[in-house]
């Protein structure tokens, strides 16, 4: 971890009296894309922004490539930061948008205009230099905004749920481009959303926030099979959680945990030790989704669409395979 | 490319440099006193605003040319510049002013006037005597005299007295003026001497006015928008200064002077010296000017003012509508300033409860 | 330096300005109607002047006068805003652009055309003559329904305005909803477009009520020395008879007239539209 | 008459009320009679062309002229910032402050030049032509800050965040990024704070002096001895004075959505 390139030591920022993140430690290391998961107000755009200079931490220390930047300048940090909302100048062309960092850093022109060419090419934007921002489509304005911020090259990039304004298609479009940049500039991005999917996708680590703190830190495949707790379990798609209180009553524990979860396709609908009613069912497809009543409250349950179907209101016997199962720890308090 | 950056940039430059030479330019009309640039002094004198032009064209202008010095000119009614005078008294910007006899003597309590001093005045010993020593201790020296009666439409009335104001032939077309104006207190003596009284509480005259104030169309506080009403046709009669005769004759309307059998009253103008004015030299000489015979005549050809240097001589025509010689002059009924001072708090009072309201 | 001082550093020419050369001056003048004339604190210069049965007047005026150029603001900036939102986005710009020139334009000179129309051989009388509707002309200069009529056309463009930008705002479907519901135009008025509008109307109320009993030019022309309202009575008491005490009382009569009339109507605006 | 038409008679009255004196004023400026009267008497431009002879008249344009710029300018250098602060940097006591900046909307004119002139003016012994510029500054800073910060709330915040991630210092991020955008309401606020300044009275009519009055007051003493139709002519002369400022502004910027 010592080789990390970007650190951050018990950082802590506040609004007035709330805490929004704190004590948090990060370590990112050079190349690595790195995604900040959680609901929103967890801290995560606060700790990005904290990292931007954009925000100064109230204690803790920001160390980038080994220099102490706490007290650096946002426009010092040789940070690039990519918006929500894109925020490119409504005044100035496609062009003049992805120069401008260019020509702050004072070069000369003919410079100037093939990076930021070259930077549009690589976007898929050539031709649009002339276009004013408003006259281009959401994803396209979304390329720009990436362009701009990947020609003044920055040492580390920052990525503030850039795709969630955009539609479904573009929205793959879009991550595969982002993945292709990051592996050709083999740049460190720190990529914030709240969208597990996304995150999976993307990220060679994913960082859990809730509440100002980490709740769990991974690869991908850690996280979305081995969630470290409740929390974590919930927001990667694990629907039906049980204490293992509950449950000794029922069954023999593989070992010990505080709780077990399962996500609906796990869940065995037809046979099985217990008994519950459906109260709901939803074909989507591919699958029939289930909600079944029990003696351990409802279970969220996904089967496939050609297994026997059960209406509302059926007695249905059910199974939650320990083998299946995610060992859960308690949560932090909030 | 680089070549296009520079241009950018003196275009710039150019934009820049003319923009802050135009908002230099309007910095200097603004700051910029009149005078500066002909090096000469400058006199500030305080002035009722009525024909500017013809003072500009008989006074200020041969005065400019005289002592190489500019003039610069604040208008306004009496009231007004007298407030803003003591308002300033501490840091006066005015030189030189007009008022009527009793407010230059309500200067004068307020401790704004410097004495005048007369053996340096070549036209003093041409004056009138009313003219000499209005308010004592040549405190101040009166340049004009005006009758204030009563202008009337010859075809809608016939006035021959004061108290033919209150004929109900006027109802709604009498103008008169406002206690606080110039003209106030003479209504109100003449109304008094009308009523047959000379009690200077003046408690008949007020009764007069207030007991007929629905036929008044408005209680004027600036003589000259009398003009106006009565060419809309809203005055058939008013009492005013004889100075808005030659006006209201050019409106081409059957309009007269009143010749009342109490007489009219008097009104002067006086010239005073402002304390701790700094160019005391120059107002005197300024002062002496405005006296003098040929200024005096021409602002009476003009029909501005009525002279109060003896040796002004007017043709027929101009002295008929001027208040222009000895008799005249006799018949007017002038009225101590110290009165009006003394008594002005005590009218307004009963003038608030009883007329203005 | 953070936002904050920053923030700080930022207002304070300005802040410092207008408390100098406004805030401050004002202050004293206000203080200087709690003082005596003995030089204690007192309420002496208000028993005063309410004393004076001719302020009272004036001051009930001021009052009348400005209630009623509201309510006639009121009455025909609907009438004329409803008919502006009515209409397709360009030609409305273009009314709106109607409405706003006379704000532009000097209000010396929009008084003295009142004085051109409503003198005795002005245009209003000579119609009115012709028509037979008087015998003889009448008397409208120096007169309170003058001085009415002067301010309500330069405070009408603010009314009409903060009631366009209100309607703007309203729901285009609301009132056909209404209709659809078997509401009559009365009720439409009343039960949507009034509660859907008031903050607009206390807008524009405070504007035209605050403009109406501060204006000066238009009572001092139109009305003149014998319909004084309070900003003519103040001048007259500073300028003519240099009598600052009652000047005082003035100010502060007239300062929290408009504060009076800025709290309670947006009280009102927001106090019912809950 | 059904509803329809009914509702554009009213609105016709409503315009013909708030503009027929604009045609009465310009009609009876440009009579070619001695006195002022409508309908007018021939038509001629003789009144028109005797008021700009007018040396006075002709100095007061110039002194109103220049005020209105330079109070305008002023009033947009400390305005400015003050709005730019109060947006977007949430400085302590902000809502007192806007309360502050924006007081001389509410106070009546004729009070605020008795004020400035008694207990500014006069104690700190400022000359005539300081004092009238500072007093209309303090006038227009509340049109400054209202209309400014309204064209910043319109404006996205992250925007600034976005040049300073791209190295822009503050002021760069300012002057590049934010002060384009902010140009219409700029603009919108200087013409709206020239006209109330050249339109200005009751605040001038306490704080003028000798040698320097401005336009509307010397119309204002002029009107009391002038009968003929010199004072509409000038009347006229500055209402389309101002109507081609505003059609032009319109035109360009569509002020109204400022006023």
């Amino acid at each position: 971890m010592s080789d990390a390139f970007l650190r951050l030591h018990d950082v802590t920022l506040r609004y007035g009296r709330t805490i929004a993140v704190e004590k948090l430690n990060l370590a990112v290391s050079a190349g690595e894309f790195v995604a900040l998961l959680g609901p929103s107000g967890c801290g995560k755009t606060t700790t990005m922004r904290a990292i931007a200079g954009l925000l100064k931490p109230s204690a803790g220390r920001i160390v980038i490539d080994g220099a102490d930047v706490t007290r650096v300048a946002p426009n010092k940090r040789d940070v690039g930061l990519m918006f929500q909302s894109y925020a490119l100048f409504p005044h100035l062309t496609v062009f003049e948008n992805v120069a401008f960092g260019l020509r702050l850093r004072k070069l000369p022109d003919a410079d100037i205009k093939t990076r930021a060419i070259q930077a549009l090419a690589s976007v898929g934007l050539a031709g649009t230099e002339e276009k004013l921002p408003k006259e281009l489509s959401g994803g396209q304005q979304q390329r720009v905004a990436l362009a701009r911020a990947i020609v003044v090259r920055p040492r580390l990039l920052l990525l503030d749920e850039p795709l969630s304004n955009l539609d479904a298609r573009l929205r793959l479009e879009m991550r595969s481009e982002i993945t292709r940049l990051q592996r050709e500039l083999n740049l460190p991005m720190i990529y914030v959303t709240h969208d597990q999917v996304e995150a999976l996708a993307l990220a060679d680590r994913i960082i859990v926030m809730r509440a100002g703190r980490i709740e769990q830190d991974g690869t991908p495949e850690v996280i979305y099979a081995k969630p470290r707790n409740e929390f974590v379990a919930r927001f990667v798609g694990f629907e039906t959680i049980l204490t293992a209180a509950r449950l000794a009553a029922h069954a023999r524990l593989p070992g010990p945990a505080y709780a077990f979860g399962w996500r609906p396709r796990h869940v065995v609908v037809g046979t099985g030790p217990y008994q519950g009613h459906v109260r709901g069912a939803s074909y989507l497809g591919e699958t029939v989704e289930y909600l079944i009543e029990s003696e351990f409250g409802p279970i969220k349950a996904e089967v496939a669409a050609d297994a026997p179907r059960h209406g509302p209101g059926q007695a249905v016997a059910f199974d939650l395979p320990f083998a299946r199962a995610a060992p859960l720890a308690a949560d932090l308090p909030a | 490319m680089q070549h296009a950056r520079l241009i950018a940039t003196l275009r710039r430059i150019g934009i820049l440099a003319i923009a802050v030479s135009g908002v230099a330019y309007l910095a200097y009309v603004f700051f910029h006193e009149p005078g500066d640039d002909q090096g000469g002094d400058r006199l500030v004198i305080s002035v009722y605003g009525v024909s500017q032009d013809s003072f500009r064209k008989n006074l200020y202008a041969p005065f400019e040319a005289e002592c190489g010095c500019t003039l610069v000119v604040e208008t306004g009614n009496s009231a007004e510049r007298l407030s803003k005078l003591a308002a300033r008294k501490n840091n006066p910007e005015v030189d030189l002013a007009v008022f009527s006899d009793f407010d230059a003597l309500a200067a004068l309590r307020r401790g704004l006037l410097d004495p005048i001093d007369v053996s340096r005045l070549s036209n003093y010993n041409k004056l009138y005597e009313f003219a000499r020593d209005p308010i004592g201790g040549h405190m101040a020296v009166g340049y004009t005299v005006y009758a204030t009666g009563i202008v009337y439409r010859t075809d809608k009335v016939a006035i021959s007295s004061w108290r033919d104001l209150w004929s109900p032939s006027l109802k709604d077309r009498l103008v008169l003026p406002t206690l606080t104006s110039s003209g106030g207190p003479l209504l109100l003596q003449m109304l008094e001497r009308a009523a047959g009284g000379s009690d200077p509480t003046f408690a008949g005259a007020l009764a007069q006015v207030a007991a007929n104030k629905r036929s008044v169309v408005t209680f004027f506080e600036r003589s000259a928008n009398l003009v106006q009403l009565f060419q809309q046709g809203e005055a058939w009669a008013a009492v005013t200064g004889r100075y808005n005769l030659p006006l209201l004759l050019r409106l081409n309307m059957p309009i007269a002077w009143a010749s009342p059998s109490e007489g009219d009253a008097g009104g002067r103008n006086v010239l005073v010296l402002i304390k701790g004015s700094r160019r005391r030299a120059l107002a005197l000489r300024f002062l002496d000017k405005w006296l003098s015979t040929e200024v005096q005549t021409a602002m009476a050809l003009d029909l501005v003012d009525s002279p109060a240097n003896r040796e002004a001589t007017l043709p027929p025509n101009v002295a008929s509508l001027l208040t222009y010689g000895p008799e005249m002059i006799e018949r007017m009924n002038f009225i101590a300033p110290a009165v009006v001072l003394d008594h002005r708090a005590a009218w307004t009072k009963a003038w608030n409860e009883t007329i203005a309201r | 330096m953070n936002a904050r001082t920053r923030g700080l550093l930022l207002l304070t020419p300005a802040t410092l300005f207008v408390f100098v050369a406004f805030l401050v001056p004002l202050a004293i003048l206000l203080a200087g109607s709690f003082q005596r004339d003995d030089g204690a604190i007192g309420l002496q210069r208000y028993v005063e002047f309410f004393a004076d049965p001719l302020h009272q007047e004036v001051v009930l005026r001021t009052l009348r006068i400005g209630a009623l150029v509201t309510l006639a603001a009121i009455a025909l900036g609907y009438v004329a805003a409803l008919a502006i939102v009515d209409l397709s986005p360009t030609s409305r710009a273009r009314l709106v652009g109607l409405v706003t020139l006379p704000i532009m334009i000097s209000p010396v000179a929009r008084t003295y055309a009142w004085i051109v129309l409503l003198g005795r051989t002005g245009l209003v009388n000579n119609l009115a003559l012709q028509f037979g509707l008087t015998d003889a002309p009448l008397r409208f200069l120096y007169t309170e329904p003058a001085v009415f009529v002067g301010l309500l056309q330069l405070l009408l463009p603010l009314m009409i305005l903060s009631l366009v930008s209100a309607l703007e705002n309203v729901p285009r479907d609301a009132v056909p909803a209404a209709r659809m519901l078997g509401a009559n135009w009365w009720v439409v008025f009343t039960r949507v477009l009034l509660p859907l509008t008031r903050d607009g109307l206390a807008t524009g109320g405070v504007l035209v009520f605050t403009g109406a009993i501060t204006a000066y030019i238009t009572p001092a022309m139109l009305g003149g020395a014998k319909i004084l309202m309070l900003e003519t009575l103040l001048y007259q008491r500073v300028n003519v008879t240099d009598d600052i005490a009652t000047a005082t009382v003035i100010t502060a009569l007239l300062v929290s007239m408009s504060i009076l009339a800025k709290l309670v109507l947006s009280r009102l605006a927001k106090g019912r539209s809950k | 008459m059904n509803g329809r038409a009914l509702q554009w008679t009213a609105l016709g009255a409503v315009l013909l009320f708030l503009l027929g004196p604009f045609v009465i004023i310009l009609a009876a400026g440009v009579s070619d009679g001695e006195t002022l009267t409508f309908p007018p008497e021939g038509v001629s431009l003789r009144w028109a062309a005797s008021v700009v002879a007018i040396a006075e008249l002709r100095h007061a344009f110039a002194i109103s002229f220049a005020l209105a710029v330079l109070s305008t300018l002023g009033a947009l250098l400390l305005g400015i910032p003050a709005a730019y602060a109060l947006e977007r940097l949430d400085p302590p006591g902000a809502n007192i402050v806007r309360a502050v900046v924006t007081s001389p909307l509410v106070v009546p004119g004729i009070v605020v030049g008795l004020a400035l002139l008694r207990y500014f003016v006069i104690p700190l012994g400022i000359g005539v032509r300081p004092a009238l510029l500072a007093s209309h500054i303090a006038l227009l800073i509340p049109y400054a800050v209202r209309v400014v910060a309204a064209s910043l709330r319109n404006l996205r915040v992250d925007i600034e965040d976005a040049a300073i991630m791209l190295g822009a210092t503050p002021l760069q991020a300012f002057f590049q990024i934010v002060a384009p955008n902010i140009r219409n309401g700029v603009i919108a606020s200087f013409i709206l704070s020239f006209i109330t300044s050249f339109n200005q009275v009751p605040v001038s009519l306490f704080l003028s002096g000798p040698g320097i009055s401005t336009l509307p007051i010397e119309m204002l003493a002029r009107i009391d001895f002038t009968y003929d139709p010199s004072i509409a002519a000038l009347s006229a002369m500055l209402a389309l004075l101002s109507i081609a400022i505003v059609f032009l502004a319109e035109r360009l910027l569509g002020l109204s959505r400022y006023v």
